[in-house]
């Protein structure tokens, strides 16, 4: 018999068991990053007007979505994080004249990354809210939950781990092997 | 056997090049094989892993193990240096990052196979027969070693002690390393025996990079009529300089081709090619969604030019499946 | 610069004179104007309002073939008729701009065979005529300068809306530049892009009528020899229907109505058969036309 | 570069705050103050009913000081409510108040959810963040910035001149810059003044002369500005002046130079007269134009066309005020704060041809009516159209280039009162038929609707509907000669054809041509439209993004007189408050660059939006000016090496956050 093939059932078999592990009781986890002067004063006041929505995001305020370093991004995900949102104001009114532009070059060719490593699109967004609009914090952040709890979790440092065992495993495998044909 | 302190070198997942860098230390490499004995070094010396296997643990020095981990045989040598070896230096870009082979991160280990043993245009192989990975002749059982799914830097398999980085490291760093371990004065642990400051510290056209630059377009070298005299980047070339350690001189660049990150981050970036990244986009000339994908598409591999060196050290490490 | 030709129907029936004198002018200024392979009914305004995305399928397979049709490149498709330039126009636009419906008729297109990929920009003669070609290089090989002769030109309403591609939508000038170009004298009048009845003036002909009698009669009103126009239906109506006008509404109409191509021809000096001028019910009065030398235009 | 950079061990203490029942109902508090317990580095963690009231923040200052604190947090609002009190709390403790870290749970969780279980989790998710934060939190000093007490106001109309006259007087050192050779804009060239009809003149030629007497002010006319650099309270501004060829100091207005030019009539259409009169190439604008001082046109001047002219004007002048050889001058002064009135321009009616402007002879835009009523205007205010009738019907078409996707959506909220004006001048000076077509009256304001009573009295008729067109095609012998205007009267539901001998364009306002430079120079926001933006629509209308900027009038968006100089005197207000306090704090968010670090690739120089990043050459390694950062960070993402670190939004600290946010509770932990 193939080794290899063996292995990836054991693999397959397992991750299979992981995600049921994973999905029952899972809860999509959003980082969001909203800028100081529109996004993040658009989410206090999607609070007080009360503006109910999911309890999935957990915002990080940063003075402007020029501040948000690609890093941040891909940490988050490698942490655990299902979905990243990133808030700022609409091109024009950035209150430090461009910052929302760079944000926007950058988040542009990140996608494009992100989507060449296999994370799906849907789980990473960026959204121009200006301190007006509490209603669309509400929106969006309800949206962006349902879809990641489509697409279930993204589980990064699960999956880390799983690769590592990938060491163990395999070299039991061999010495198993191994032992058998030296009897 | 002399008291001359043990020095062994290690080949894994690597092109070679690292093992051969060290005859670049030309003639001052008797310097070394006068000062230290040099007990395993497989592209130029006859020693096998039972010869090391002999040794007591942690007899050996310093053991300078190059090349990504990528089959369980790997895992198994830099385990047993580790075990012989007082220090674990990661040598080149390969164990220090993943390197080149680590760039296979991208795909599945079965990808992989398939490809090489069927697909691939160069493959004669009707039955599509793959290797066994063990197999019998005349009574005697042989096993291959097992192709793992992930490749991995040296510091992911095993504990390593310095980094000496670069595709591959050069003379002179390898030279002030062994200098340095040799003098006993260690650095502190985990350090990359290399200046934490990037590349245009000490690139030679550091002087001709304009201070507003914007990008329309991004060109490809080989598409490019390169000005020998003129900072890449200012001529639209990705030049990963601005993200990668310095401490290479810049040899790429005065070879007039662009630097690709071999030497990796400086200490403080955790993700090299986020870094270029942010860094690139944010000088993109248009405003419009439309026009800054017109722009950005004239990068046609982000992966394989801001991570050809790191993707298993990367914040993601591999493709995501 | 190479351009595909969509005739459409009226360019082969009441309308032949338009075709015939675009393709003679189109020759006479070295042009190269091919015509579209297998083309098929543009679905005209009727079938858009019964069945949107049929109709833009059935207008689509057109563009589909034009580029078949040339290789690479955005493909400029000339549609004379006001109708055909309207409902293509619109079904490139729409499948630019909608997914769905681009989706949609490439799957209705590939049952055929056939894919759209978004080459073909449908472009008008006029517009071709003035902005591509250009009115000094037009003037340059004019023959025959229209002088004293005063044009009212009609433009009516789907060239220029919804889609104000190449002008104003309101207030048209381009053919008034051309006609300038030409030596002649625009009259300029309000009307230009009011409507000539359509094809009321085949169901509910009164209101046809009434419709036409105003540009007509202010047309000649401000003293017009002659009203040019880029549409086959406002040709037919303003020509056909003068007697009736005339009769009904104690009318003294009689104005010349023919194709702004033609009056390109007459300027360029082609032939009146080239032009198809003795298609017209009412023959321009040409004579006062003439060569800088004092010989007359050949045509007249 | 994880993990604490400082040697002290740390001693957190963590406050929840139950702000009543706002967070209370929803949030578990006791159970987020016993999990923070739990955390490293937390010496206390207590709940509390209103931690921002008197006994809660002493409690923190006891703490502080009992137990030694190095790191205070409290979960409670928005940090853009309270986080100053709380520092300022915690700096009374005797605690560096960037040593604070707020969490909120309110506005973020309590007011937006309704589980308690789920609200409770995100609670612990966000205070493990700020506590992984605070271990990288650093003492920082508040930044203090001096005031420069000179203001600069940029637009001599009536917003400028009236913010130059409120500080001035308060005994402010005031630069009014103004583009043309005189102050008064618009409002000068106006007839009457809705809804009161007294005379634009009478009520604004008073003020401009204070202007040029004013010893606070000094009045630049014909000059722009050129340059702005530096920061609140320290701006440096260049100031071109454009040469009018003549001497200031001599020149005393009393045209004889224009009487003696060798032009016996005008030949260039009158700026002021928008064009129905010709003026000479040496000329005065108009009468009252302040400064009383002629100017050159140089486009237009045969001297300057062809160098061969007598120069009648030369020796006409008795005071040798005229100097052809007068260079462009450029002005470099020093100012505090600025106020931008830069007010507006009209739309161009010519944009909707259907209306036949410049087609039709007798088509005017309402500021050519303005002029054309008016008793120092082009015809001595006889109404005479440009084919030399009197016209016997009048129509006034409203929202022209308003209201209309395909020019402008916005309301230019004076065309209707204005337009009610001109309906009741046209009346009196020809007692004319005279129509109004439009879409709404909009007479919001005080006496305005009295104002439009009074004008259906005096039976101006009133058309709803929109105009289709206007046009010269007759189709009864009624109509010959005449312009058509063919709307729909909504009110009735028919078309009608309304023919007149005049007909006036109600046309909107616009931002300047140059809003855009405008704004770029002065580093602050347009709106979509391209009128300035305002900090915020309604609690800061005349702030800008940008400290010490302040805008009024139209500039900031379609306004009338009384508007526009209220406005005026806000920002004017808001100037005095800044110069009065001397000084004032900023948040010391700023960016540095590590010199040792720094590798010199230039990358942050190209993108900080207000040039704060200067390269030093000798080193070769960037170095920001702490002055001119805003602190928006934008470099530090940028940084390719990360040689650049932003004050309390250092990366490590954003790292920590993530990772606390994530870091899920053991038991929960896979």
């Amino acid at each position: 018999m193939l080794l290899n093939a063996n292995l990836e059932k054991k693999k397959t078999m397992s991750t299979i068991i992981e995600q049921e592990k994973n999905t029952n009781g899972w809860e999509p986890r959003i980082v969001a990053f909203f800028c100081n002067w529109c996004t993040y004063t658009a989410a206090d006041l999607a609070g007080v007007s009360r503006l109910r929505h999911a309890p999935n995001a957990r915002i990080i305020r940063v003075m402007c979505s020029g501040r948000v370093d690609p890093q941040f991004i891909l940490d988050a995900f490698s942490k655990g994080a299902d979905g990243v949102l990133i808030g700022g104001c609409h091109p024009g009114d950035c209150h430090y004249m461009e910052g929302n532009y760079k944000a926007l070059r950058r988040m542009q060719l990140l996608k494009r990354m992100l989507k060449d490593m296999g994370i799906e699109e849907k789980r990473f967004r960026l959204e121009w809210i200006s301190a007006s609009e509490g209603e669309r914090v509400k929106t969006v952040i309800n949206e962006m939950t349902e879809q990641v709890r489509v697409l279930g979790p993204l589980g990064l440092p699960k999956k880390f781990k799983d690769w590592d065992k990938e060491l163990e495993s395999l070299e039991q495998a061999v010495h198993g092997e191994e032992e058998a044909v030296h009897v | 056997m002399s008291d001359k302190p043990k020095v062994a070198f290690y080949w894994c997942a690597s092109c070679g090049g690292c093992e051969e860098s060290v005859v670049d230390l030309a003639e001052s490499i008797l310097d070394v094989v006068a000062a230290v004995d040099i007990v395993m070094w497989p592209v130029a010396m006859d020693f096998k892993k039972k010869d090391v296997e002999a040794m007591a643990d942690g007899s050996i020095l310093v053991s300078m193990v190059n090349g990504a981990i990528r089959t369980s045989e790997q895992e198994e040598m830099a385990k047993l240096m580790r075990k012989k070896s007082k220090l674990v230096i990661a040598y080149g870009s390969c164990a220090h990052m993943g390197g080149i082979p680590g760039l296979a991160n991208q795909f599945q280990r079965e990808e992989i196979l398939q490809y090489v043993y069927e697909e691939s245009p160069s493959t004669v192989n009707k039955e599509k027969t793959r290797p066994k990975m063990k197999f019998g002749i005349n009574g005697n059982s042989v096993t291959l070693p097992i192709f793992f799914n992930v490749v991995r830097a040296l510091d992911q398999v095993i504990d390593v002690d310095y980094y000496l980085p670069g595709c591959p490291p050069t003379p002179k760093l390898l030279k002030q390393a062994i200098e340095v371990l040799l003098s006993g004065k260690l650095p502190e642990k985990g350090a990359i025996l290399a200046p934490d400051i990037a590349l245009c510290d000490e690139c030679p056209k550091k002087d001709t990079k304009p201070s507003d630059l914007k990008f329309t377009e991004f060109k490809r070298p080989h598409w490019t009529k390169i000005d020998p005299n003129t900072c890449l980047l200012a001529q639209g070339i990705v030049c990963m300089g601005p993200a990668t350690r310095g401490g290479c001189e810049g040899v790429c660049i005065s070879g007039n081709m662009p630097c690709t990150g071999c030497f990796g981050p400086t200490s403080r970036v955790k993700d090299q090619g986020a870094k270029i990244l942010s860094a690139l986009a944010s000088q993109v000339e248009a405003k419009d969604e439309k026009a800054i994908n017109e722009t950005l598409a004239t990068i046609p591999d982000p992966i394989g030019t801001f991570y050809r060196y790191g993707l298993p050290s990367s914040l993601l490490r591999r493709k995501n499946f | 610069m190479k351009y595909l030709s969509f005739p459409g129907c009226s360019l082969r029936s009441t309308g032949r004179a338009y075709e015939e004198s675009i393709v003679a002018v189109a020759k006479a200024l070295e042009i190269q104007y091919e015509e579209l392979k297998d083309w098929n009914c543009c679905g005209a305004t009727s079938y858009v309002s019964i069945d949107e995305m049929d109709a833009f399928a059935l207008a689509a397979r057109n563009l589909a073939l034009a580029e078949l049709q040339s290789a690479e490149g955005t493909i400029n498709l000339v549609a004379p008729c006001s109708a055909c330039y309207l409902v293509l126009s619109k079904t490139e636009r729409y499948l630019e701009d909608y997914p769905n419906v681009s989706a949609n008729v490439n799957a209705k297109l590939n049952k055929a065979g056939l894919h759209y990929n978004g080459r073909v920009e449908v472009r008008h003669p006029l517009d071709v005529l003035v902005n591509d070609y250009g009115l000094e290089n037009i003037a340059k090989r004019i023959k025959y300068p229209l002088k004293g002769l005063k044009v009212a030109c009609y433009y009516g309403c789907q060239v220029v809306r919804p889609f104000s591609k190449f002008d104003h939508s309101h207030y048209p000038v381009t053919m008034d530049k051309l006609v300038q170009a030409l030596g002649a004298e625009p009259v300029d009048w309000p009307l230009k892009t009011r409507c000539c009845g359509g094809s009321l003036t085949g169901t509910t002909q009164e209101a046809g009528l009434r419709l036409n009698r105003l540009l007509l009669k202010e047309a000649q009103k401000r003293g017009a020899d002659i009203m040019v126009t880029c549409c086959p239906l406002c040709q037919h109506n303003l020509e056909c229907y003068q007697e009736r006008i005339n009769r009904i509404y104690k009318e003294k109409i009689e104005l010349p109505v023919a194709y702004f191509t033609q009056l390109i021809g007459v300027a360029l000096g082609l032939s009146e058969k080239e032009l198809g001028m003795q298609r017209l019910f009412k023959k321009p009065s040409l004579e006062h036309i003439t060569h800088p030398k004092g010989e007359m235009a050949n045509a007249w | 570069m994880h993990g604490n950079g400082h040697n002290e061990p740390m001693r957190i203490g963590f406050y929840v705050c139950h702000c009543g029942h706002n967070i209370a109902t929803i949030v578990d508090v006791k159970a987020l103050a016993e999990y923070v317990k739990t955390l490293p580095g937390v010496s206390i963690s207590r709940e509390y009913k209103y931690m921002c009231s008197d006994p809660g923040q002493e409690l923190i200052q006891k703490d502080i000081r009992e137990h030694s604190l190095n790191r205070v947090i409290v979960a409670s609002c928005s940090p853009l409510l309270h986080e100053h009190t709380f520092r300022t709390a915690v700096e009374k403790g005797g605690l560096n108040p960037y040593y604070f870290q707020m969490v909120n749970i309110r506005e973020n969780v309590s007011w937006v959810h309704t589980d308690t279980k789920a609200a409770t989790e995100k609670a612990k998710d966000l205070a493990r963040a700020a506590v992984q934060r605070v271990f990288h939190h650093k003492a920082l000093e508040t930044k203090h910035v001096k005031i420069h007490p000179d203001v600069l106001v940029v637009g001599g109309g009536i917003a400028g001149i009236h913010a130059s006259l409120t500080l001035a007087n308060a005994g402010k050192k005031v630069y009014l810059v103004e583009r043309q050779p005189t102050i008064g804009g618009h409002m000068a060239m106006f007839d009457k003044t809705f809804p009161t009809l007294d005379c634009a003149a009478c009520i604004l030629t008073p003020k401009m002369s204070q202007v040029k007497n004013h010893p606070n002010i000094t009045l630049w006319t014909y000059s722009e500005v050129s340059k702005v650099d530096g920061y609140v309270g320290n701006y440096k501004i260049a100031v071109k002046r454009k040469p009018r060829y003549i001497n200031e100091e001599l020149c005393v207005g009393c045209m004889d130079c224009i009487e003696k030019c060798i032009y016996k009539e005008g030949k260039t259409p009158d700026e002021f007269n928008v064009g129905l009169s010709k003026r000479k190439p040496i000329y005065i604008p108009f009468p009252q134009a302040t400064p009383q001082i002629v100017v050159i046109d140089r486009k237009t001047c045969i001297e300057f066309k062809s160098g061969r002219c007598k120069k009648t004007c030369i020796e006409a002048c008795d005071r040798k005020a005229i100097d052809f050889t007068q260079k462009e001058e450029i002005k470099e002064i020093e100012v505090g704060t600025i106020i931008l009135t830069t007010g507006y321009q009209i739309f161009d009616a010519s944009r909707v041809p259907f209306y036949g402007y410049g087609k039709y002879p007798n088509v005017y835009t309402s500021l050519e009516v303005e002029r054309l009523v008016n008793a120092s205007g082009p015809t001595g205010g006889e109404l005479i159209l440009r084919d030399g009738r009197h016209p016997k019907t009048v129509g006034i078409i409203h929202c022209v280039g308003s209201r209309d996707k395909n020019t402008n959506r916005w309301c230019s909220r004076t065309c209707c009162m204005y337009s009610l004006k001109l309906a009741h001048l046209l009346k009196e000076h020809t007692d004319a038929e005279v129509y109004n077509f439009y879409i709404d009256i909009r007479a919001a304001g005080k006496s305005y609707e009295e104002f439009y009573d009074k004008l259906l009295d005096e039976n101006v008729h009133f058309i709803r509907g929109r105009v289709a067109e206007v046009s010269d095609w007759a189709v009864r012998p009624s109509e010959e000669g005449k312009l058509i205007i063919r709307a729909e009267d909504t009110m009735i539901g028919i078309v009608r054809r309304v023919p007149v001998d005049m007909v006036v364009l109600a046309v909107g306002m616009e931002p300047q041509a140059d809003s855009q430079d405008v704004r770029r120079m002065f580093n602050i926001s347009c709106s979509t439209e391209g009128f300035f933006l305002e900090r915020h629509p309604k609690l800061a209308p005349v702030d800008t993004f940008t400290d010490g900027i302040f805008i009024a009038g139209a500039c900031q968006g379609p306004k009338d007189i009384p508007d526009s100089v209220a406005q005026a005197g806000a920002a004017a207000a808001q100037a005095l408050t800044l110069i009065d306090t001397g000084e004032i704090e900023l948040e010391p968010n700023t960016a540095f660059v590590v010199q040792e670090e720094c590798s010199g690739c230039r990358t942050c120089l190209t993108i900080c939006p207000y040039n704060a990043i200067s390269r030093d050459e000798a080193k070769q390694k960037a170095f920001i000016n702490e002055a001119l950062c805003k602190g928006c960070g934008t470099c530090v993402a940028a940084c390719p090496s990360g040689a650049i670190k932003q004050n309390l939004f250092e990366d490590e600290m954003i790292f920590s956050e993530i990772d606390g946010l994530l870091k899920m509770e053991q038991s929960a932990c896979c």
